[in-house]
């Protein structure tokens, strides 16, 4: 699951995270200050429900996000592959423009959608190396694009077709052979498999994580589909009502989850093996973001709610029970409360 | 590529034949653009349009119609003399007169003009009456003989275009046929200079037999409509113009008093020329009533002819005097002195009431009833001719208050109109006078035998006035040889006319006449009355040779 | 390429004493295709299927995108008609004119997938579960049909019913709208409930809730249900037998654990490996490749031979019939499994 | 209905009301009846003054009242035009969107030979033959404008149709044995709506404009004044040389003003249809500018994190496998 | 290919729709133009004789409707429209000599319209709630404002009032003129003067509807992914705002061929507020003259004008759009 390579250098920092869609009194917070670090190397994965925030994060800290979308607090600090480190938040247009794509990619979930239907493949591959290398000439652009689509496992004889002449699975290694067209030090991938069916899916997975093996970028993996991000991903950072709950490395977040979200959505994917058990997934459903719960937001469909859950909210904390520095936002975790069983489990253990 | 020059005197740069000096820009009727056609005897050629045939052909005679006893103005024809009882002319045509083309003029192309329009009636746009036979005595003299007695109907003969027969006795159809301007050949002052579907200049014939006119050229520009040429005029573009131009004093008067003028600068500004008369439908199949002349004079004695005078015709026209259906400004010599002045200004609700109640009408709850059952009618009239359509609206008032119930109704669509009226499908209906002799404005009211069934297609006595007595004092005018018989049976028509009224007589009706003398003088107005200006081509003619340029 | 080729006896899916509710002989269906000026070329959406739904038993169809499961289900509802074979219910074949067509929309409901989309925004909850009401059950007067819609979302696990009935579906989280999509098929009392990837765009928190509903109904209401998915776990967790789908045919078939514990399959092999699975500690290797052929074209022989790892002479001309696994309900349509076959075997 | 907060929406619908209100009420509270004239011999239109508000024209008729009862025919006819041509748009639009195969390609062809001529000249040439009781009946104009002015509707509402024909509540409603009519009538048309309402107001503006130039030409029959009749007479009697404004101008604004009305109250529904409209009026006046790739950062938000933030989650070297 | 061969198809069989619409509609009119000669023949005692010749001539014939249809197929596809008979001369002389006019006029307002509009949509629809959207209200005004209205607004303001354009005629035909039609100098600037003020009210009334329409798909397009991926890829803004505006732009064209009748209607109203000197003039005169074979030539011209404008956008869509031609 995680590789020797791994590296202690953080490559994307976001503290405190605010994002609001709309202005003033019509805006309501879709994000409410997430903290987390993306290291060199690493996968990253961001899970939770629909309408979590997982999105909604990763476009603001790239500036991507489209209005009514306003970031309101918080900062996101890039460090570059020259070792400058930018606040993508305070950065100009210039800046970021710089960045993008050449240090910061994004896979989009559809890539039907994210492929300009008038443009032949060529054309987008190559716009990008025209913009940020501009010292190459047509026909290197040209041969790189080649390349790439060589490298997603694509006969470059596609180069002059349009979108909707490849298959969804073609497309979608085409959408990643552009995001790592400038080799760049993160991509960002929302829901990049969705779409597609399952041996295909992994097809791509499997060729993605090789590919990272050998460039070495970071990824942060957007998906709602948590068994496979706990085959993919290094490190998990689940979401709830736009905050982040738990973050954890993927092992301890699979064996022992300190979260009740986290336990309940481990509990909610049938397994392809052993006996078949009946199981419970959680009740009820994801609140609206303009009518949160008070308190903690998941307290209404938490089993294990207390009395204070209602009241206050929970701050990301390390666990009282833990000596590693995961953190879940919970308030049965601070110590003082007794931990049920469940929320409880050694590290090591299995379900 | 050499246009440097083209505001130089003389014209456009690439023509060097077009005639030097100012030309004289005349304009009848909008068109949205010219198509190439000359034919003269077509319904719809430039010519006939724009009233400028005869600028290429001619007339035998000019005919003034503001006054009715002054003599047909020789043209080519010298003189005519009736024999026969009415039925042979003898005309002696002017000699040395040459066509364009360099051919001679002679009495064959006259024999030969209306031998074509026995042959082909829809050639005879004019209403020349159809010959029996003609013959030719020698080059200057034909002689045409008619069925019936038709000197009545000289005005017709006299002012019938005559065409080279050298040239059309080849045309198959000629009144359909496409004369370009290469091929317009006449006797006429003027020779198509230049065409352009937007601009047509004519230029002085130089071997014209009267000698070459003063005025060398004749522009005839495209105005696409009545809005248009009122703006051109009021630039002071357009010297020769008749258009019914609202506000006309303000408008065009105003911008240049010194030279936009009209027929005189007191209203009604415009000669008088016809009788604008409610066409009474006497065969109307929703109003029976109105086949009654007693309902018919009642409908006259209730109406206020001043108000549709100064408040429909905003003062252009003035309202009928005379019940006998003559038109009283210039007509006067020949009316029935005894017809004069009898119709009032405003309404006589006493002449009404004792009209109806001698027709036997009872008034029940305002309306004059008979059997139960009013008249009822309507009033029709097109829309786009707004002054019509104010009268109608009036008249309907004016019928309504004395008793009668009726009501306007504004045909969209002129064309329709005109087609309702022609096929006898309406009830009442404002109309202008026809006709340029009292008698043809006589017939065109009143002539049993120029009417049609209903349903068919008429050009007169569109109120299908049928009474045999009318028919025969038609007659007895035709048949008269001398002027004291024709004048005792022309007051005898107006008198019939005046007892029966067929139609009834509203308004005395304008020519619209427009002029502006900044750049050529001549032009007749009533100081000077030389010519009937309503635009009308032989009259254009008429006035256009009168014309100078101005020093 | 024949269909006598096939097993004509095999009839999938779950074997229960007694007639099933729902049979389907030998379906198949040809979309035409519309490209280019070369005519009569057809899609094979479905070839060949005969399933059976015995009433309380659930049958999951698995299959990647574009097997034709989708095609198999609405068949079953009538909304498209077979090219050839022949549906019966209670094993009484149906005819197709319009009336007995309707008479199989009361015995026979479908719910979609999306149910987002398969509610109509402008109506009421009330208005989706009245009209099968109406249509179907004749029920008439406006107590009566108010009475027998709450009973419908009490069924559904939707209460209070007041709570639920007069809400819009924007109103509604996407597990309630498709409990109503649901309660709506109930409606009409069906004896077959498909359910075309009834959970796929849920949410995962609440898919296990809709999952669980379904098996309830099949114990309940003893419902012959047809579960379409692509998640093979999911069948496993609620199907009694899972059926896998290949490009338009039925490859395997039988009792749900075997099948995901001993697919037989290359194609079933390579889903189970393909599918998610945190608790696999191996690096998996996907063994078959590449895309699903054309539909249009589809290979000769095995379907799935072009990517097959173990693919014999005999998978490339002849269309394997599908043979037992292990004498069970378990059969598969592979070559491997015939005994005069499988000693040319490789793997 | 947040597109009722647009203040461009709101400007719209009032003036619309004023409008309608104008149409209904008008004939009632003008001053003089159509055809009453202060008197029957002058020629002069009088300017506007204080018993004739708006003046008069040249047959003296109080300009002020014609204006206020030429609403109602002019708005009658545009609305029977909308409201015919709607339905004839949904008629041909949905049921050839839905059916499909044959009866989609007739009436497609139909919809678009009707787009492919032009309105005007066919009216021109369709309002001729009518007898006059017709072409003064409000009911019979309208119902002819909007003889012309389906085919737009009835091709948006087809593209439309078929995108909503595939919906999966479409298939449902099958599923339960719904007729093919009432799925067209209650399933697909009530989510037409909005679409329906912008083909109706675009209908009517169209119906406004074109019963007008029909007066201009004088090819509608018609005794009571519309708007489009006065400027037509004005125009035709000279008001426009001379100069007497009141005439023509007042009906004049009032067409315009109730054209702009309904294309603002368009707008609110182009922003219902499509709400990404609607978020592009998002921030305005609030010094946010949205540019696509640059999210303003606003640092509004309250710190709701205490000074002591936890420390950022940093996997150590023992932990990881 | 094969799209177009279908539209090419459909194109033709619309195109013997109007031109057999057009024969029986015009059959159904009533009036001739026997009584709109009779009206010119003023001043003349017709006598009965003469009134049948010319009722033989233009009041319609007696022969058989079918046998005229086939006629009149037959001398169209010979480029015969018959006379006119209002003006004399064949109506084909009348369409030669007056089409130009129309086409110049409205084509280069309507394609100035669209191109200026068009771009001012991708403008402000790029720069979203910009100063720019202050136009929106204005263009609405002009947008919904009928021609009819517009055009005698736009005549009286800068025509009569304000005197910076001639408002009457095709080109200054006045006596001092001398103007030679053809390619010169003064000839051409002549006519450009005339045609500011129709072009503009044309212009005017139709640019609103491609600004507002081409903001509302630039504003839609700009959600779409692949324009967000652009501006992701740190493409400059201007390659961002173009590869929205080339997915925006097709809409925007099959909306424009979509206009063209409506164009045509208002440019036939435009006409005849300006006195100009086209088609649409002689619709108006032929339609108050009952001229049919004038009115039936305009008519067939126009709506074959609009159908291969149609199928010319058609195929330029075709072009811009790969996935179009996929089927094609
Ligand atoms: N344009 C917008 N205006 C208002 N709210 C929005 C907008 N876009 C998203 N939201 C809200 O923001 C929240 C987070 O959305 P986001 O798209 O980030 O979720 P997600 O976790 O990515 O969900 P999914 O798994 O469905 O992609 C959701 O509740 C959503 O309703
Ligand atoms: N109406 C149709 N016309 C033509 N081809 C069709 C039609 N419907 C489905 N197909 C084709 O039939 C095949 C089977 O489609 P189907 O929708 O049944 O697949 P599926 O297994 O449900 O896929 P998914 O998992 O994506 O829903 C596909 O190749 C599809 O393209
Ligand atoms: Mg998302
Ligand atoms: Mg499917």
């Amino acid at each position: 699951m995680t590789t020797a390579t791994r590296t202690r250098e953080p490559v994307l920092e976001i503290r405190d995270l605010c994002v609001d869609y709309g202005v003033g009194e019509h805006g309501v917070r879709a994000i409410t200050d997430a903290t987390l670090t993306l290291h060199r190397g690493e996968v990253l994965g961001l899970a939770g429900e629909s309408g979590s925030g997982k999105s909604t994060l990763a476009y603001a800290v790239t500036r991507l996000l489209r209005a009514p979308g306003v970031i309101t607090g918080g900062e996101a600090v890039f460090h570059t592959r020259d070792g400058e480190a930018v606040d993508l938040f305070g950065a100009d247009a210039a800046t970021l423009r710089r960045i993008r794509w050449d240090q910061l990619s994004v896979v989009f979930q559809s890539a039907l959608h994210a492929l300009n239907p008038v443009a032949r493949i060529d054309v987008q591959l190559t716009d990008a190396l025209k913009a940020h290398r501009a010292h190459m000439t047509a026909d290197q652009r040209r041969e790189r694009a080649a390349e790439l689509l060589r490298l997603v496992g694509i006969n470059e004889d596609r180069l002059r077709s349009y979108p909707h002449e490849l298959s969804g699975g073609m497309r979608q290694r085409v959408m990643i052979a552009m995001a790592l067209a400038l080799e760049p030090q993160v991509v960002i991938m929302d829901e990049p498999t969705t779409a597609l069916d399952v041996v295909t899916q992994r097809e791509i997975l499997e060729e993605l994580l090789q590919l990272k093996d050998r460039l070495g970028f970071a990824v942060i993996f957007i998906t709602h589909d948590l068994s496979l991000l706990l085959e993919l991903a290094d490190t998990i950072a689940i979401m709830y009502a736009g905050r982040l709950v738990e973050l954890a490395d993927a092992g301890e977040l699979f064996h022992a989850p300190r979260h009740p979200y986290s336990y309940g959505l481990l509990n909610s994917f049938p397994a392809l093996h052993g006996e078949r058990v009946r199981m419970e997934g959680i009740p009820g459903s994801p609140p609206a973001l303009s009518a949160m719960p008070s308190g903690c937001a998941f307290h209404p469909r938490c089993p294990f709610a207390i009395e204070r859950c209602r009241r206050e909210t929970p701050e990301l904390a390390v666990p009282a029970a833990d000596l590693s520095s995961r953190v879940a936002a919970c308030h049965l975790q601070d110590g003082l409360e007794t931990v049920p069983a469940p929320l409880a489990r050694a590290l090591g253990s299995t379900l | 590529a050499c246009s440097s020059d083209s505001k130089s005197p003389g014209g456009g740069s690439s023509s060097g034949s077009s005639a030097s000096g100012t030309a004289l820009v005349v304009e009848s009727n909008p068109v949205a653009s010219f198509t190439e056609d000359f034919n003269p005897i077509s319904t719809n050629s430039i010519g006939r349009l724009e009233n400028t045939s005869s600028l290429i052909y001619e007339p035998l005679f000019q005919i003034n119609s503001l006054d009715a006893s002054q003599a047909p103005i020789p043209w080519l024809a010298d003189k005519a003399e009736w024999s026969n009882g009415n039925k042979t002319v003898t005309i002696t045509l002017h000699s040395g007169i040459k066509w364009s083309d360099g051919q001679d003029f002679t009495a064959d192309d006259v024999k030969f003009t209306f031998d074509l329009i026995k042959s082909d009636p829809a050639a005879n746009a004019f209403g020349a009456p159809t010959v029996s036979s003609t013959s030719v005595t020698n080059p200057t003299t034909v002689v045409l003989n008619f069925d019936t007695p038709q000197k009545a109907n000289f005005v017709a003969i006299a002012q019938q275009l005559i065409l080279p027969q050298h040239i059309w006795k080849s045309i198959t159809k000629p009144e359909a046929a496409v004369v370009k301007a290469a091929q317009a050949i006449g006797t006429g002052p003027y020779l198509v200079d230049k065409f352009s579907s937007q601009l047509v200049t004519y230029k002085a014939n130089p071997s014209y037999w009267q000698g070459e006119p003063k005025v060398k050229s004749v522009n005839l520009p495209a105005y696409a409509d009545n809005n248009a040429a009122s703006a051109a005029l009021a630039k002071g573009d357009i010297d020769l113009t008749g258009n019914n131009i609202a506000n006309v004093q303000t408008v065009f008067v105003g911008k240049d008093p010194q030279h936009n003028h009209l027929w005189t600068d007191k209203a009604p500004y415009y000669p008088q020329v016809n009788t604008v008369s409610l066409l009474l439908n006497n065969k109307s199949k929703n109003a029976p009533e109105l086949g009654q002349a007693a309902v018919r004079k009642a409908i006259s004695a209730a109406l206020n002819r001043q108000s549709y005078a100064s408040q429909c015709e905003t003062d252009y026209e003035l309202p009928a005097t005379s019940s006998g259906g003559l038109t009283a400004p210039v007509d006067g010599k020949v009316m029935n002195s005894a017809l004069n002045n009898d119709l009032k200004p405003t309404a006589d609700q006493a002449a009404v009431d004792s009209l109806m109640k001698g027709a036997g009408y009872t008034k029940v709850s305002g309306k004059w009833s008979k059997n139960g059952k009013t008249v009822k009618f309507k009033v029709t009239d097109p829309q786009p001719y707004t002054d019509y359509a104010c009268g109608a609206q009036a008249i309907a008032k004016d019928l309504t208050t004395a008793g009668f119930d009726v009501t306007a109704d504004l045909a969209a669509d002129p064309n329709a109109w005109s087609t309702a009226l022609a096929n006898g499908n309406y009830d009442a209906s404002i109309h202008w006078g026809q006709g340029s002799t009292p008698f043809q404005k006589l017939q065109f009211t009143a002539d049993p035998r120029l009417t049609a069934p209903l349903g068919q297609p008429a050009a007169n006595n569109l109120n299908r006035y049928d009474n045999p007595k009318a028919t025969d004092l038609f007659k007895a005018y035709e048949a008269s040889t001398d002027d004291a018989s024709a004048q005792a049976a022309l007051n005898k028509i107006q008198q019939l006319l005046s007892d029966d009224m067929p139609s009834v007589p509203l308004l005395y009706g304008a020519a619209w006449y427009q002029y502006t003398d900044a750049n050529f003088t001549g032009f007749p107005n009533a100081d000077n009355p030389y010519m009937n200006p309503a635009p009308n081509s032989q009259a254009w003619e008429y006035i256009i040779l009168k014309l100078a340029p101005k020093s | 390429m024949t269909a006598t080729d096939t097993a004509t006896g095999v009839v999938h899916g779950p074997k229960r004493p007694g007639t099933p509710a729902l049979e389907a002989r030998r379906l198949t269906k040809h979309f035409p295709v519309h490209e280019g000026l070369r005519r009569g070329r057809v899609v094979h959406a479905v070839e060949d299927v005969s399933l059976a739904l015995p009433e309380g038993t659930v049958t999951a169809v698995v299959g990647e995108s574009g097997s034709g499961k989708s095609t198999l289900a609405r068949l079953l509802t009538q909304l498209i008609t077979p090219t050839s074979g022949e549906l019966l219910l209670d094993g009484k074949p149906v005819g197709s004119s319009a009336k007995e067509r309707r008479e199989w929309t009361s015995q026979v409901h479908l719910v979609l997938q999306d149910p987002f989309s398969s509610l109509n925004g402008v109506h009421s909850v009330r208005y989706h579960l009245e009209r099968p009401l109406k249509l179907h059950r004749k029920a008439a007067g406006k107590a009566e049909l108010d009475a027998l819609a709450r009973e419908l979302l009490e069924r559904v696990a939707l209460t209070p019913a007041d709570r639920y009935i007069d809400k819009f579906p924007h109103e509604l989280s996407g597990g309630q709208r498709q409990r109503v999509a649901i309660a709506r098929g109930l409606a009409v009392q069906p004896r077959v409930l498909l359910a075309d990837e009834p959970v796929s765009m849920l949410d995962v928190s609440i898919r296990l809730g809709v999952l669980n509903l379904l098996d309830e109904l099949r114990e309940q209401e003893r419902l012959a249900i047809l579960y379409v998915t692509h998640d093979i776990a999911s069948a496993r967790y609620l199907a009694d037998t899972v059926v896998v789908m290949y490009a338009g045919q039925i490859i395997e078939s039988g009792p749900a654990v075997q099948i995901t514990d001993s697919p037989a399959h290359p194609y079933t092999q390579l889903l189970l490996s393909a599918a998610p699975d945190p608790s696999r500690t191996e690096q998996v290797e996907l063994r078959g490749r590449g895309a699903p052929p054309s539909l249009i074209d589809p290979p000769q022989g095995c379907r799935f031979n072009p990517r097959c790892p173990f693919a014999m002479d005999v998978c490339r001309t002849r269309q394997p019939p599908a043979l037992p696994v292990d004498g069970g309900e378990h059969v598969a349509a592979c070559w491997l499994l015939s005994p005069d076959h499988a000693s040319a075997s490789v793997g | 209905m947040r597109a009722l907060r647009s203040p461009k929406v709101l400007t719209g619908l009032v003036l619309l009301f004023v409008f309608a209100l104008l149409a209904f009420v008008g004939p009632l509270v003008a001053p003089h009846s159509s055809d009453w004239t202060v008197d029957r011999i002058h020629h002069v239109p009088l300017a506007p003054n204080g018993t004739y508000w708006l003046g008069t024209d040249q047959q003296q008729h109080d300009v002020f009242s014609m204006v206020l009862n030429g609403g109602r025919d002019t708005l009658l006819i545009a609305f029977i035009a909308g409201l015919v041509a709607t339905v004839l748009s949904v008629v041909v639009g949905v049921t050839a969107g839905y059916l499909g195969g044959l009866v989609d390609d007739l009436l497609t062809a139909l919809a678009n030979i009707f787009l492919a001529l032009p309105g005007l000249i066919i009216l021109m040439v369709i309002m001729k033959p009518l007898p006059p009781e017709d072409t003064a009946n409000p009911f019979v104009i309208g119902a002819v404008i909007a003889l012309t002015g389906w085919a737009w509707g009835a091709r948006v509402l087809r593209t439309q149709t078929l995108a909503l024909r595939g919906q999966d509540y479409v298939e449902s409603a099958k599923v339960i044995g719904e007729r093919k009519w009432r799925i067209m009538l209650f399933e697909i048309v009530p989510n037409l709506l909005p679409i329906l309402a912008s083909s109706f107001i675009f209908t009517v503006i169209y119906g406004i404009g074109i019963f007008t130039v029909l007066t201009y030409l004088g090819l509608v029959h018609t005794t009571v004044p519309s708007w489009g009749l006065i400027i037509s007479q004005a125009i035709s009697q000279g008001a426009v040389m001379v100069g007497q404004w009141w005439w023509f101008v007042p009906p004049a604004v009032c067409i315009a003003l109730v054209g702009t009305a309904l294309a603002l109250v368009n707008f609110g529904i182009d922003e219902v249809i499509n709400p990404r409209l609607t978020s592009a009026r998002v921030g305005r006046g609030k010094g946010v500018t949205f540019r696509l790739g640059m999210t303003p950062v606003l640092r509004t938000a309250p710190r709701a994190v205490p000074a002591t933030t936890p420390t950022p989650y940093a996997p150590t070297e023992e932990v990881a496998k | 290919m094969r799209t177009l061969l279908r539209r090419l198809g459909f194109y033709v069989l619309a195109a013997y729709a109007a031109i057999t619409l057009n024969f029986f509609l015009i059959r159904l009119l009533p009036g001739s133009a026997l009584s709109n000669i009779l009206t010119q023949l003023r001043g003349s005692s017709l006598s009965p004789a003469t009134v049948k010749a010319l009722e033989e001539e233009y009041g319609g014939g007696h022969s058989s409707t079918f046998s005229q249809y086939f006629t009149y197929v037959g001398h169209l596809f010979k480029g015969d429209f018959g006379t006119s008979t209002s003006k004399g001369g064949p109506v084909v002389d009348v369409l030669t000599s007056d089409l130009p006019w129309t086409i110049g006029l409205v084509g280069s307002a309507t394609i100035i319209a669209f191109v200026a509009g068009t771009l001012a949509g991708i403008v402000i629809g790029w720069k979203r709630n910009g100063f720019l959207d202050a136009l929106l209200p204005i263009a609405t005004f002009f947008q919904s404002v009928p021609y009819l209205v517009l055009a005698i607004l736009m005549m009286l303001t800068f025509g009569y009032y304000g005197g910076f354009f001639p408002y009457g005629g095709n080109y200054d035909t006045s006596r001092n003129a001398h103007l030679t039609e053809g390619w010169n100098g003064p000839f051409i600037g002549s006519v450009l003067q005339h045609g500011t003020l129709p072009a503009l009210t044309v212009a005017l009334a139709s640019i609103a509807g491609w600004i507002i329409g081409m903001r509302n798909m630039m504003i839609t397009t700009m959600d779409e992914d692949y324009v967000l991926v652009a501006a992701a890829k740190g493409l400059p803004q201007w390659r961002v705002a173009a590869v929205a505006a080339r997915n925006a732009i097709l809409p925007a064209l099959s909306n424009f061929a979509l206009s063209i009748s409506l164009v045509v209607t208002g440019s036939i109203v435009t006409e005849i507020v300006f006195s100009y000197q086209g088609v649409g003039t002689d619709i108006n005169n032929a339609v108050l003259a009952g001229d049919y074979p004038l009115m039936q030539g305009v008519l067939l011209v126009i709506v074959f004008t609009v159908l291969a404008i149609n199928f010319l956008a058609d195929i330029a869509y075709v072009l811009l759009d790969p996935r179009a031609r996929k089927e094609a």
